[in-house]
C-alpha cells in the first residue's frame, strides 16, 4: 500500500529519500499505472515534480535537460526538434505532459523511445548518489542499472549536426503505441561515405540496446542497401514476445526498419 | 453540418410509403448536452457515505482442483470488513440462461472445490477501501492440485481428452446431440453434382468488448431493507431477476436502476458483478461497490468467444453453389454463458444470406479452460460472416468469376426457403450488393443490375 | 497514513482537500469535489476518460498522487460552460454527434480544448494527435474528429464557416409553454 | 519496398432480436397534467441513442412535438419488463412496444378532446404542433395541455397506454435444425480498399464503401454513428483485436490495458462512404430494423479479401496481424522461388 508519497524541493532532498528506502516517482506514468492496481507490502513514493530537477538548458550545441522535464516540454522546445518526432511518437499527450525524461531511461521496452535516441546521441546522466554527483554513460546505466538510491538529475548530450538525426519507430498503430522496430541513429556522411554512426535500437531486446556491431559494418562504408542489409546481420538481437508482435516478427522486420531509418525508404 | 448517410429512395420506392414529421428526421441526440457537460449520471458517478469496496481473488490455474483456502491473511488486513466464499452465497450458481429455459446451470458464482479457467473468482474481499479490498484479495491463499487443462476446441472433443466438465461432455448437448445442427437437402448428393468442391478454413481468437467504462455495479441498502442496484447493466430484468435467484430473496426485494451505459457491446450482459456486491451490501449493512478493474475487462470478463469453421462448398461452375457443408466450433470457455444460445444463433444464420439447395450445418459449443466467453455485437454471427464471406471470394477467385457476381447469382431473394426451412422475406441483398457496386464504379452486367429480391427473375 | 492538506485551484476557484497518500486527482476531483465529468476508465492513464488540464496540459488524472500538485490549477469539463451556455467545442460535439455512449466525451473535450487553447488553427492531423490516448468505442472517431475541427473554425469565429445545423422536424411554436426536450430520468 | 492495393468485398445480413424470439419488451406511457408525455420503460441506452428514438416514436405517434415527450427509463421499480439491450433489439422491440402504447393513450386523448371539444373522436386529428383539432377546420382545436388538464380535473381520465411487443418463442427441431430464429433481417456490403506493406505486412485500410439497408432510418444521424461506428469496430477487430493474441499456441502476453489491447486510433481510420437503403420491415416500427450489430462484419471479410486481392495471402485467422501477413507473403516468395 501507497504509504507516504513526499514532493521533496530540492535534488539532495529528494536523493536523501530515496537513500532512505522510497522509489522515485517522475511522471507516475508507469509506476502509478501499476500501483492502481496492484497490491502489495507498503511503499513510499518521492516525487520528483518539485525537486529542482525540470529544465532545458541549450549552450552552443550541449544540451543539458534536467532528468523531471516532462516529454512534452521537449515537445514545445524549438531547439529540440531533432527529437521531436521520437516525442511525439511516444504515447499520447496526456501521458507526455507528465512522462518524465529519466523515467523513459528506465521504462521497460518496448518502450522508452527517448532513451534509444538519447543512446543514439550518446548522452551521459548527472547521478547523485551516496558519494555525491556523478557522470554516468546513458549507455552504461541502460545496461546494468544504477544504484539503489541514484537519483538521476540530468541528461547531457551534444546537440546533433543538422540533418544528422534519425529516428523510425515501427508500430501498430500510428500514433500511441508501444515498438516493433525503434531505430535511431546519429550518422554523417563524408564524401559518399559514413564518417560517424552512432546507432540505437528499442523492441529488439529487453533493454534498449546499441547496435555496435551494425555501426562497424556501416562504419567507412557507401551507406546504401547491400551495407545496410549486412549492418542488420551484425549484432545479436534478443527480441521478444509480447502484444504487439512475435520475437519472429520483430526479427524479421528489424532490417527493413533498419534500411528505411537510415535511408529513408 | 451532421454527418448524415443519405438514403437512396431508387431502391423499394414502392414500399417506403409513409409521411412522418418527427420520424425519419436527424434530431438531435437527448443525452448530448449531458455528455458534453459531464452531467450524464453513470452508476459509478454517486459518493455515498460509508460505501464498501469488492475485489476478487481469483485462481492461478486454468484447471486444478481446490485443497485449501485460506482467508486468514486477508481478515488481517486494516479496513477488510468481511470476505465471501461459496458458502456464503445462497444459490452459487450463475443462472443467466435458466430464465430463456436454456441449461444446466453450470457456473459457480465463487468457485468450490474446482477451477475451470484463470482468473475464475475464488473470494470475495470487502473492505472500506479499494486498496484495503485489493490487498485482502491479494493475501488469500489457495492451495491447488493442478489439473490436465484443455485449451483448445478441437482438442477437447479429441478422444481421450480430459474432460473438464461435471456434466460428462466438454460440449454443450442439444436434445441429445453434440451439436446444433441444420439438415436441409442432401449435401453429399450435392457434392456428387458439383462441379468442384472447395474447401476453406477459417478462426479467431477471443475479442473483449472494451467498452471504455468498466462494468460495475453500486448496491444501496434502502430503509426499507431492500437493495437499490446502480448497474451499467444491459438489461435491468435480467440482472435483477438473475440475482435475486442467487441471492435467494423475493425479486421485490431489488430494484435496478440504470439505463446509462458507457459502452455495452454485449459484454454487461452477463450478471456478474450484481449478486456478489449485493451479498457484500447484505453482510456489512452498507453500500458496496464492485468494479472490474480494466485488466480484470481485459482478460477475465468475457470475451467474444474464439470460433474455427470449415466450410465445404459443391460448386458449380456457373457459380451456382449446390451444397454448402459447415462444421463450426465456438469456445465456450469454462463456463456456458450464453454461448449455446450464440451457437444456436451462429447455426440459424448458415449458409449466410444466399439460397443453397443442400446444407448441412454441426454448430458446437465447446468446453475448454480458457475464459468463458458470452455475447458480443454481432454475437453468433461475426465471425461467422468472416467465414462465410472470405470463403465466397475464395470461390469466386478459383472460378475466376467477379466475387459480386457470385454473390448476386448465389443471393437470397423473397419467397426462398432458408437452410432453416423459413420462408425469407423482407430480402435486399441483391440491392446492398448493387449500391456498393455503384459506390466504387463497380461493373455490373445489365441481367446483374436487373436483378431483385422480389423476384426471381433470372430462373 | 499522514494525510496532506492539498491546495488547488479548480475551474478557477481555490479549493483544499485533506488527501491520503493514494489519493489521485481523478479521486480528489470526483470524490472529494463531486466533479464527476472525469470518468475513471482503467485507471492506467491508457483510456484518457479523465483527462483534465493541468497547469493547461491535458493530463490523465488518474495517474496524478494529489498531493504532488499541490498549488496547481485545474480545469475540468464543469469549468467549460458559461452557465448553461456551452463552449464552443461542447457545442460542435452535440452539433456534429460527436458523442454515443458519452463515455469518453469528458476526456475527450479537454483533451481537444488542450490543442484548441494552444493552436487555435489545428489541421487534422493535429487533431487526431491531440485525441490519440482518448479511446472512443463507439464513433469510429470521424465525428469526432470532425467536431474539434468545427469547434476551431467557430472560436475563431471564421464567419465562412456556417453554423452547423441538424434537420429538424418543423415544429411552430406552440401556444402554450412547450415541455423541456426529452431528458434522461434522474436517478 | 512496394505499397500494393487491392479491393475486397463482402455481403451480410443480419437478424434482428433475440434468436427464437421470446424476447419480449413493453412500454408505458401516460400524460402529465400540462400534457408532456411521460415514456416509462426498463429499457437500457448503451449509446446507441435509444432514448431519442423512442422518443421520436413516441411523438410520432402521439401526433405532438417531441418537446413534450419525457423518457423515463430504467428502473425496476418504475418501468415494465424489457429483455434487453442486445441482439440489435432495442429500436425494433421497444419502438414496438412504444408505439402499442403511445396507440392506446391516443386514443384517451382524442376521447378526452372530442368531449370537450363536443365532437366524435374519429372526426379529430393531431397535426403535429401540440393541437388536436377537427378535421378539416381551422376553428375547432385544443392544445394537449388543455386536453391532459381537462382529463385529470374534470374528466378524471387518465392518459394513459401500455404496449408490448413479444416475438413468439421458436423451437428448433433437433433433427433438423427447422426453426424461425428472427423477425427481420437487414443487409450490408461493404468494399473495402487497403494498401499493403509488401515488407512488413502491415495493412491500412484506405477507403471503406458501405450500402446499408435498415429497413427505415428513424433518425438518419443516429443511424450513420451506429454505422460507421460499427464499421470501425469491424476494421479493429480484422486488424487488431485479441485478447490472446497467440492463440492457439499460448495464452501468454494478453493485453491487460488499452495500450495493449490495440484498436485502430484516430489516425489509423478510412474514409467512409455510405448509403442507406430502405425496405421497411412489417413488423418494425415504422418499418425500422436492427442495425447496430451488423455493422461490424462484412468489413472483416471485405479487407481479407482486399489484402488477397493486394498481394494473394488468403487471411483465414482474425486479427489479420502484419506478422500473418508477412508469413504468408514469404510463403508465396518461397513457392515462387521453389
Amino acid at each position: 500500500m501507497l504509504t507516504s508519497v513526499q514532493t521533496p524541493g530540492s535534488p539532495e532532498a529528494a536523493r536523501a529519500a530515496l537513500q532512505a528506502g522510497a522509489v522515485p516517482l517522475g511522471g507516475g506514468t508507469s509506476l502509478m499505472a501499476r500501483l492502481n492496481d496492484r497490491a502489495g507490502g507498503d511503499l513510499r513514493l518521492v516525487s520528483l515534480r518539485r525537486a529542482g530537477l525540470s529544465g532545458i538548458d541549450v549552450q552552443g550545441d550541449t544540451v543539458a535537460i534536467g532528468a523531471a522535464t516532462t516529454l512534452a516540454d521537449i515537445e514545445d522546445d524549438a531547439r529540440l526538434s531533432y527529437l521531436s518526432g521520437c516525442v511525439r511518437s511516444i504515447a499520447s499527450p496526456p501521458v507526455r505532459s507528465l512522462a518524465t525524461v529519466a523515467g523513459n531511461l528506465f521504462v521497460p521496452q518496448p518502450y522508452g523511445d527517448l532513451a534509444a535516441a538519447l543512446l543514439a546521441l550518446d548522452a551521459e546522466l548527472d547521478v547523485l548518489g551516496a558519494d555525491g554527483a556523478r557522470r554516468e554513460p546513458l549507455e552504461r546505466v541502460v545496461t546494468d542499472g544504477l544504484r539503489a538510491g541514484d537519483l538521476v538529475t540530468r541528461v547531457r548530450f551534444a546537440a546533433p549536426a543538422e540533418d544528422t538525426f534519425r529516428f523510425h519507430k515501427a508500430s501498430r498503430r500510428r500514433l500511441n503505441s508501444g515498438s516493433i522496430v525503434t531505430v535511431a541513429a546519429r550518422i554523417t556522411i563524408e564524401d559518399g561515405l559514413v564518417a560517424d554512426i552512432r546507432l540505437a535500437l528499442g523492441g529488439l531486446a529487453r533493454r534498449v540496446m546499441r547496435a555496435a556491431g551494425a555501426e562497424r559494418v556501416l562504419l567507412g562504408a557507401p551507406l546504401n542497401a547491400e551495407v545496410v542489409a549486412r549492418a542488420a546481420e551484425a549484432d545479436v538481437i534478443e527480441p521478444f514476445d509480447d502484444a504487439y508482435a512475435s520475437a519472429w516478427y520483430r526479427a524479421r522486420v528489424y532490417p527493413v526498419h533498419l534500411r528505411r531509418a537510415l535511408l529513408g525508404a | 453540418m451532421a454527418r448524415v448517410t443519405p438514403i437512396d429512395t431508387a431502391y423499394f420506392k414502392g414500399e417506403r410509403a409513409g409521411d412522418f414529421a418527427v420520424i425519419g428526421s436527424a434530431v438531435p441526440r437527448s443525452d448530448a448536452r449531458g455528455h458534453v457537460t459531464g452531467r450524464t449520471v453513470f452508476f459509478e458517478d454517486m459518493t455515498l457515505p460509508e460505501m464498501t469496496h469488492v475485489k476478487i481473488h481469483r485462481s492461478t490455474r486454468h484447471h486444478a482442483l481446490i485443497d485449501r483456502v485460506d482467508v486468514s491473511g486477508a481478515l488481517e488486513v486494516p479496513g477488510v470488513l468481511r470476505v465471501i466464499t461459496h458458502e456464503d452465497v445462497p444459490n452459487n450458481w450463475y443462472t443467466v440462461l435458466r430464465l430463456i429455459g436454456v441449461g444446466p446451470d453450470d457456473e459457480p458464482v465463487l468457485a468450490e472445490d474446482r477451477v475451470l479457467y484463470r482468473g475464475e473468482p475464488i473470494v470475495a474481499v470487502v473492505a472500506e477501501t479499494e486498496e484495503a479490498a485489493r490487498e485482502g484479495a491479494a493475501r488469500v491463499a489457495v492451495g491447488y492440485t493442478d489439473l490436465p487443462a484443455v485449451l483448445d476446441v478441437e482438442e477437447a472433443l479429441a478422444d481421450g481428452a480430459p474432460i473438464i466438465k461435471q456434466a460428462g461432455t466438454n460440449h454443450f448437448v442439444y436434445e441429445g446431440h453434440h451439436c446444433r445442427r441444420i439438415r436441409f437437402g442432401d449435401v453429399e448428393r450435392g457434392f456428387a453434382e458439383a462441379d468442384r468442391i472447395i474447401e476453406g478454413r477459417y478462426s479467431s481468437s477471443p475479442i473483449e468488448h472494451a467498452p471504455t467504462e468498466p462494468t460495475g455495479c453500486i448496491v444501496v441498502p434502502q430503509g426499507d431493507g431492500r437493495l437499490r442496484i446502480h448497474t451499467n447493466t444491459q438489461a435491468a430484468f435480467f440482472t435483477l431477476d438473475n440475482t435475486a435467484l442467487i441471492l435467494g430473496v423475493p425479486p421485490t426485494s431489488l430494484r435496478v436502476v440504470g439505463g446509462t451505459v458507457g459502452g455495452g457491446f454485449g459484454g454487461k450482459v452477463d450478471v456478474i458483478v450484481e449478486p456478489l456486491a449485493c451479498l457484500a451490501a447484505m453482510l456489512t449493512g452498507r453500500p458496496a461497490k464492485y468494479v472490474f478493474s480494466r485488466a480484470e475487462e481485459m482478460q477475465v470478463s468475457s470475451p467474444r468467444a474464439a470460433e474455427r469453421i470449415s466450410i465445404k462448398d459443391g460448386v458449380m461452375d456457373d457459380g451456382r453453389i449446390v451444397a454448402r457443408k459447415i462444421t463450426l466450433y465456438v469456445d465456450a470457455g469454462a463456463y456456458s454463458r450464453h454461448s449455446p444460445y450464440g451457437t444456436t444463433k451462429a447455426a440459424a444464420h448458415m449458409p449466410g444470406p444466399y439460397t443453397i439447395p443442400n446444407v448441412h450445418v454441426d454448430a458446437y459449443c465447446v468446453y475448454t479452460n480458457r475464459t468463458p466467453s458470452s455475447a458480443m455485437r454481432g454475437f453468433g454471427v461475426t465471425i461467422g460472416d468472416f467465414a462465410l464471406e472470405s470463403h465466397m471470394d475464395h470461390v469466386a477467385r478459383e472460378l475466376n468469376m467477379d466475387p459480386l457476381r457470385l454473390r448476386l447469382k448465389n443471393a437470397y431473394r423473397d419467397g426462398d426457403m432458408k437452410a432453416h426451412r423459413k420462408i425469407a422475406s423482407g430480402t435486399a441483398l441483391v440491392e446492398v450488393i448493387q449500391s456498393a457496386a455503384d459506390l466504387v464504379g463497380h461493373d455490373l452486367p445489365p441481367e446483374y443490375r436487373a436483378m431483385s429480391s422480389t423476384e426471381r427473375s433470372e430462373g | 497514513m499522514p494525510s496532506t492538506i492539498v491546495t488547488i485551484e479548480l475551474n478557477g476557484t481555490d479549493r483544499e482537500l485533506i488527501a491520503r497518500p493514494s489519493t489521485t486527482l481523478l479521486s480528489a476531483l470526483r470524490e472529494t469535489f463531486g466533479l464527476m465529468g472525469a470518468k475513471r476508465g482503467c485507471a492506467q492513464g491508457g483510456c484518457g476518460s479523465c483527462t483534465v488540464l493541468l497547469d493547461g496540459r491535458p493530463v490523465v488524472s488518474c495517474l496524478i498522487p494529489v498531493v504532488t500538485v499541490d498549488g496547481s490549477a485545474v480545469e475540468t469539463i464543469e469549468g467549460l460552460a458559461d452557465g448553461e451556455r456551452l463552449d464552443d467545442v461542447q457545442q460542435a460535439f452535440v452539433d456534429h454527434f460527436a458523442t454515443q455512449c458519452g463515455f469518453c466525451t469528458p476526456g475527450m473535450i479537454m483533451s481537444a480544448t488542450a490543442l484548441l487553447n494552444r493552436k487555435p488553427d489545428p489541421t487534422r492531423q493535429d487533431v487526431t494527435e491531440a485525441i490519440c490516448g482518448n479511446v472512443c468505442r463507439c464513433t469510429g472517431y470521424e465525428p469526432i474528429i470532425t467536431a474539434v475541427l468545427a469547434a476551431a473554425e467557430r472560436r475563431r469565429g471564421d464567419p465562412a464557416v456556417p453554423t452547423p445545423t441538424v434537420p429538424t422536424p418543423t415544429v411552430p411554436t406552440p401556444t402554450v409553454p412547450a415541455r423541456p426536450a426529452p431528458t434522461e430520468a434522474e436517478v | 519496398m512496394a505499397l500494393r492495393h487491392g479491393r475486397g468485398y463482402a455481403a451480410v445480413n443480419y437478424p434482428t432480436g433475440m434468436n427464437l424470439g421470446g424476447d419480449p419488451s413493453q412500454a408505458l406511457v401516460h400524460a402529465t397534467t400540462m400534457g408532456g408525455f411521460v415514456v416509462t420503460l426498463s429499457s437500457v441506452d448503451l449509446g446507441q441513442g435509444l432514448r431519442t428514438v423512442v422518443a421520436q416514436c413516441a411523438a410520432e405517434t402521439l401526433g405532438i412535438p417531441l418537446e413534450n415527450v419525457i423518457v423515463d427509463t430504467a428502473d425496476t421499480d418504475t418501468g415494465p419488463h424489457c429483455m434487453g439491450t442486445f441482439a440489435s433489439r432495442g429500436t425494433h422491440r421497444v419502438g414496438n412496444a412504444v408505439i402499442v402504447a403511445a396507440r392506446e393513450a391516443r386514443d384517451v386523448m382524442l376521447q378526452v378532446a372530442a368531449d370537450e371539444l363536443e365532437v366524435d373522436a374519429e372526426d379529430l386529428e393531431t397535426d403535429g404542433t401540440g393541437f388536436v383539432r377537427l378535421k378539416g377546420s381551422s376553428e375547432k382545436k385544443i392544445h394537449i395541455s388543455e386536453v391532459a388538464l381537462a382529463a385529470h380535473f374534470r374528466q378524471g381520465r387518465t392518459i394513459s397506454g401500455r404496449g408490448i411487443f413479444l416475438k413468439e418463442p421458436s423451437t428448433p427441431v433437433p433433427e433438423t435444425g427447422e426453426m424461425d430464429p428472427d423477425s427481420c433481417q437487414a443487409h450490408a456490403c461493404t468494399v473495402a480498399e487497403v494498401a499493403v506493406d509488401d515488407e512488413t505486412g502491415v495493412v491500412e485500410v484506405l477507403r471503406l464503401y458501405n450500402a446499408y439497408e435498415i429497413g427505415r432510418a428513424l433518425n438518419p444521424a443516429l443511424a450513420t454513428q451506429q454505422v460507421e461506428g460499427g464499421a470501425w469496430m469491424g476494421l479493429s477487430h480484422a486488424l487488431f483485436e485479441s485478447t490472446e493474441p497467440y492463440y492457439p499456441h499460448s495464452r501468454e502476453h494478453g493485453p491487460v490495458d488499452f495500450t495493449e489491447y490495440l484498436m485502430p486510433g484516430p489516425a489509423d481510420i478510412p474514409a467512409q462512404t455510405s448509403v442507406f437503403l430502405e425496405r421497411p420491415a412489417g413488423n418494425g416500427p415504422f418499418g425500422a430494423k436492427g442495425i447496430g450489430e451488423m455493422t461490424a462484419n462484412a468489413p472483416i471479410p471485405a479487407i481479407a479479401n482486399a489484402v488477397y486481392d493486394a498481394v494473394g495471402v488468403r487471411l483465414t485467422s482474425m486479427p489479420f496481424t502484419p506478422e500473418k501477413v508477412l508469413r504468408g507473403l514469404d510463403e508465396l516468395r518461397a513457392g515462387r522461388a521453389g
